[in-house]
């Protein structure tokens, strides 16, 4: 057991996934010797030689598609796209194909393959360094999408991703990447795809939330706690398939459901979850179902004023979960 | 190298047929014709089927037959993997699907292989002959061949290669240059078949690729590329086989241009009437390839009026079987609409208990 | 005054604009000699010659690249994907690129640009010749997204669109092409973008819809009206931005809220709306907000049976009408 | 063609110098060394204010200024259109943007010409220029360009040519595939303009480019292509005035690799030291495109110490005074944040009337 910040526990969890598993490969624009532009895959070219860790031409679809073609005929590959804004080019390949392979084939082929990419705002990244994808993924049968919250689901769901025979897409913050710590105990534990978790337990309302938006809702319901306002906070962590029961269970035993989600409002994974709970949990519901969500604008500007008018943050957490316990 | 002597000889005497160049038996250009008319004669029973309203959709192989069974010829059939696309019937009986099968998945019945009658007819896919499962998305299918030309080399040092197909339009797709340029620097072990039939539904060679000669991209990505008769099937298998040997070497890829011919509409749900001359397809009917294959078969004593009538009775028969039998097999139930989205979790257990 | 049928009352719409304005081109694959392969550029080649109605290469990147940079140059580009399905490939660019031009110049550069698509299934298309792309798009602001549901609203939109300086996405339900007819007033009219419309009024519920759904909810209405549950049918035409007001007037009225739409459920456009709804009309509610959509499966198979599974029908509709009215 | 008398005259006279050849005056030439020198010392000062803490992000032309100013030299900067890249900051100099409006960009100001703030420095737009606007996604511009080039051809009679830009890494993506395609097809007025600097962030050319040899690939195309010396600003400006030549005339686009060295890392946010070692970096900094055309000028008599100096200390005092202008200058305001998603409603309305 060791404090880990999030982008240290990813690195662990990819580096004893490829000391176990020789079929595995790691691929993407300079994830070699410069071992990403985070440093996810730092040392890495190093350990397990350029055949494993292999350096793309600049070109998205190319990284799918290889990764596609590689897992049908035997091998297990982990590929990264640098940031989750560049994943657009390989649209095409990862929604039209990867989702499909299983499905279309009658289960005749599947795909055991995992795409990376590191996510979110906050860092000064501008128009296409800070978006959020979720939602365009999310709704694609045939994906499993997942986005951890901490270090110790990061690396738990990444070995479970690795060991999953369809294609995951795995979402990390970037801005969590050194801000989120947390303990990591040594060695191999995986944590179940497709679950979401009761991460704090409360009784005025639900806030349900994903990665950094997750962690917001944790320092915000520490400030309503003073209060003695107690929110229990569902983290979703395997975007989809969704786990609808988790988040109803709990929305039942509150009465009050609170989205919150840094993707662009309309059209957001936080509308699936507040269009099931208004489906559902209806009879159960004391208040409306508010969303806390980025502004419907293309993506973050760089200079700070607008990126930070952008940003969901704790304070417009506050703010939203006062005026839902309210009711 | 060739010897000074054979030169000389070789001066002298008029050049050999292709197939004894090629050393190819009698017996494998029998069989390769038995391909070449069981492909054409399915097709048209399709379409036959199609006007009849027993078959929603077909599209065709005719007029590529020879450029398909020729490349299929050329590989090792029974390990090499394969991506094709919508019109490689020919290559797909040579790789083991039946007439009955090519016959279910036009019906769209349970048992077809593909896809269980949740695909178009042709859209191919068959993993114990290692072909990949195809969508209908035109030229994803490159990348696709490249991965498993990664895999190949990596686990198995190219002693498996690939081949993808597709026609000329599908080189107008991002993604057939990404995996011309990654096959080129990696040296994989990946053919590229184009067979150019000269049409992307009704638009025609000089609005699709620029410069209208295929073969000669390859070029620029340092990997060869040649021009092939795609009316020929030995010459494509000839180009097959020298560019699958080099693969198997270690020294990479090769873009291989197929110049085919379409004998059909794009699909039975197109019309060529707006862009096609009946000149421009009497042309091609003149220059059928199963035709010419088999004047070359009788022209070089390999194939004679009697023989050539058993191969045709036999295919009549495979085709009718074929046809009945998957007339009245079973249609897919509405049940299993939502099976096979995910692995359940038995599949998943299954799976990493052998990792 | 004549009765026309939807592709009718489109490809009207785009010979009178090419007629009007010597600055529109039309391409696409096959839009040429071939008129396209449903026929809606029939005849155009003749008409307007092979410098206005192009016929481009088998690339979709290009067709939405190109469209970008001529409409920036001066041009009124109209776009087609033959399919919606085969949209994909293109995504970077309408996404991350025809969006933005206006946001991220700081409104130095715009896009007067429309891509056309036929979208929907139901006509034995198979997993790629019968999806429902709105959600996807409808999601990214900058993107106008409409959806016509019957040939008068489809002509005056569709000059609305093209004589809009912002890019518009068009899908047209291929199902509707021929089925759909209408009074359609020959010459020039226009119908706004980004209003949904009260297309039907009633009492009991409010039934939420678009494009083919919208017409299937038409005939559920009708059904129910012989029971004397009247249904208020709000066709959503402009998907995005979304008219949320016109859909909440309805709900407010009714108290009760459906629905529709062909897509797969999880992250369908219809999320945004019932989640819209839950937001701002909860106290209005007298019951759940029911959706009738296609189920997570990454698309319409092939055969009969699995394809008519999939769809959505008029019999579904009715069936959640009725639960619902019973509330 | 030349004729027999001047080729012996070629023979026995020494080759005039480059600039002769090209008919480039001595004032042209100074104005060329101006905007080099200054693209130079705007980059080197945004990098200090990086390291002061002062700007959050830079992204540098060194290594790759004479291609850019002897390209922009070979356009018809008044009329011409251009899709840049984030490296291009001596094309935009040479464009019409000032130095108060580079650093305007640097300190994400709201008067900032590109984008008010919003994007990242480097992310050109100029409409009063036809300078497209631009975002981060690497080889979107190829078939902006493209577009730009059909309006240019249809609307136009190709009195207006485009000019693509993008590194060695861009042309890995589909895009840039497709863009060269259609450009061939309808021989469009486009020069498309390869920077290859041989890295793409940490990827060095030969995991980058199949071939190595980008302007080989115009060939499949059919379309010319040439390589030239990106550090010698006067072989930038033949191979781009030849080929805006040919395209105005309608004989439509080159591919131009200009062979350039990257001087700095990738970024302020990058570190080179992983994968690029001291000999490699030295190396290039011996090859410094400033310095070779300094000494050209000097060489030539073109340019001595005191004009030198002259040239150097207003650059100088320009960078300053814009340093100084922009770090004051207001930053844009939270409000502001919703603004230009859409056209207004009367925006629409003045769009409207014009057509
Ligand atoms: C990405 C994509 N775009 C468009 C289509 C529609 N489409 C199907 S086949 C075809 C033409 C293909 O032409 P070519 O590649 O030459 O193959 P051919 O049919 O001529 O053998 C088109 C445009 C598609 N299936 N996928
Ligand atoms: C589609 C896309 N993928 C990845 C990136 C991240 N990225 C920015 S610049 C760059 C390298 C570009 O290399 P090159 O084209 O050679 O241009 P250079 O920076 O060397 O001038 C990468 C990978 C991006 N901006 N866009
Ligand atoms: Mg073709
Ligand atoms: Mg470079």
């Amino acid at each position: 057991m060791a404090v880990k910040t999030l982008i240290e526990a990813i690195r662990d969890g990819l580096r004893e996934e490829m000391e176990r598993d020789e079929r595995m490969i790691i691929f993407g624009e300079d994830v070699g010797p410069r071992g990403g532009v985070f440093g996810v895959t730092e040392g890495f070219s190093k350990q397990f030689g350029a055949d494993r860790v292999i350096d793309t031409p600049l070109a998205e679809a190319l990284i799918a598609g290889v990764a596609i073609g590689a897992s049908a005929a035997g091998m297990h590959p982990v590929a990264e796209i640098q940031f989750a804004d560049f994943i657009m080019p390989a649209f095409d390949q990862i929604v039209s194909e990867a989702s499909r392979f299983r499905y279309r084939s009658n289960n005749d082929w599947f795909l055991p393959m995992v795409i990376r990419a590191p996510y979110g705002g906050g860092i000064h990244g501008a128009l296409y360094h800070s978006q959020s994808v979720e939602a365009l993924f999310g709704h694609v049968p045939g994906l499993i999408v997942v986005i951890p919250s901490n270090p110790y689901d990061a690396k738990g769901l990444l070995k479970a991703a690795i060991r999953h025979p369809d294609p995951v897409l795995f979402f990390e913050h970037k801005g969590g990447y050194r801000l989120i710590k947390g303990d990591v105990p040594d060695g191999d534990y995986i944590v179940e795809l497709g679950k979401c978790k009761v991460s704090r337990a409360g009784q005025h309302l639900t806030a349900v939330a994903w990665g950094m938006m997750h962690y917001r809702c944790l320092e915000a319901a520490e400030i309503l706690a003073q209060d003695g306002i107690t929110v229990e906070i569902v983290d979703v962590q395997t975007i989809s398939p969704l786990d609808r029961a988790t988040i109803l269970d709990s929305v039942k035993k509150t009465g009050k459901c609170l989205v919150v989600y840094e993707d662009n409002r309309s059209g957001g994974w936080g509308a699936e979850i507040a269009a099931s709970v208004a489906e559902a949990a209806f009879e159960y519901l004391d208040g409306p179902i508010l969303r806390v969500t980025g502004p419907d604008v293309p993506a973050m500007p760089y200079n700070h004023a607008q990126e930070a008018a952008f940003m969901p943050n704790t304070e417009k957490i506050v703010a939203a979960m006062r005026e839902l316990a309210a009711y | 190298m060739v010897s000074t002597a054979k030169r000389h000889a070789a001066k002298d005497a008029p050049a050999p047929p292709l197939h004894e160049a090629l050393g190819l038996s009698a017996e494998t250009l029998l069989d390769m014709y038995y391909y070449i008319v069981l492909a054409r004669k399915l097709d048209e029973r399709m379409w036959q089927l199609n006007r009849q309203g027993k078959a929603a959709f077909v599209i065709s192989c005719q007029g590529q037959e020879a450029a398909q069974i020729g490349t299929a010829f050329g590989m090792a059939r029974e390990k090499d993997w394969y991506v094709p696309y919508y019109r490689d019937l020919g290559l797909m009986l040579c790789l083991g699907q039946t007439p009955r099968q090519i016959m279910l998945s036009l019906f769209a019945r349970a048992e077809e292989p593909n896809s269980g009658g949740r695909q178009m007819p042709g859209h191919y896919g068959f993993h114990k002959s290692h072909v990949l499962t195809t969508g209908s998305p035109v030229g994803t299918q490159f990348l696709h061949a490249v991965g498993v030309g990664l895999a190949n080399k990596l686990m198995r040092q190219n002693a498996e290669i690939v081949a993808a197909f597709g026609g000329e339009g599908a080189t107008s797709e991002g993604d057939w240059h990404e995996a011309m340029n990654f096959a080129a620097i990696h040296k994989l072990p990946v053919l590229f078949i184009i067979e150019n039939n000269h049409y992307a539904i009704s638009v025609p060679l000089e609005l699709q690729v620029g410069g209208q000669n295929l073969a000669a991209r390859a070029a620029g990505y340092g990997m060869p590329g040649v021009a092939v008769n795609g009316l020929n099937p030995l010459e494509c298998y000839q180009a097959v086989k020298a560019a699958a040997d080099r693969a198997r070497a270690g020294d990479g890829p090769t873009l291989i241009e197929m110049k085919c011919i379409r004998l059909t509409a794009h699909s039975s749900d197109d019309n060529d009437r707006t862009y096609r001359t009946k000149e421009d397809k009497e042309a091609d009917r003149q220059r059928d390839p199963v035709a010419f294959f088999q004047h070359y078969l009788h022209e070089h004593g390999i194939l004679d009026e009697a023989k050539d009538a058993l191969v045709r009775k036999r295919i009549d028969e495979e085709v009718e079987d074929a046809t009945n039998y998957a007339e009245t097999a079973p249609a897919p139930v509405a049940e299993d609409l939502m099976k096979h989205v995910y692995a359940t979790p038995e599949e998943v257990a299954e799976w990493r208990s052998k990792l």
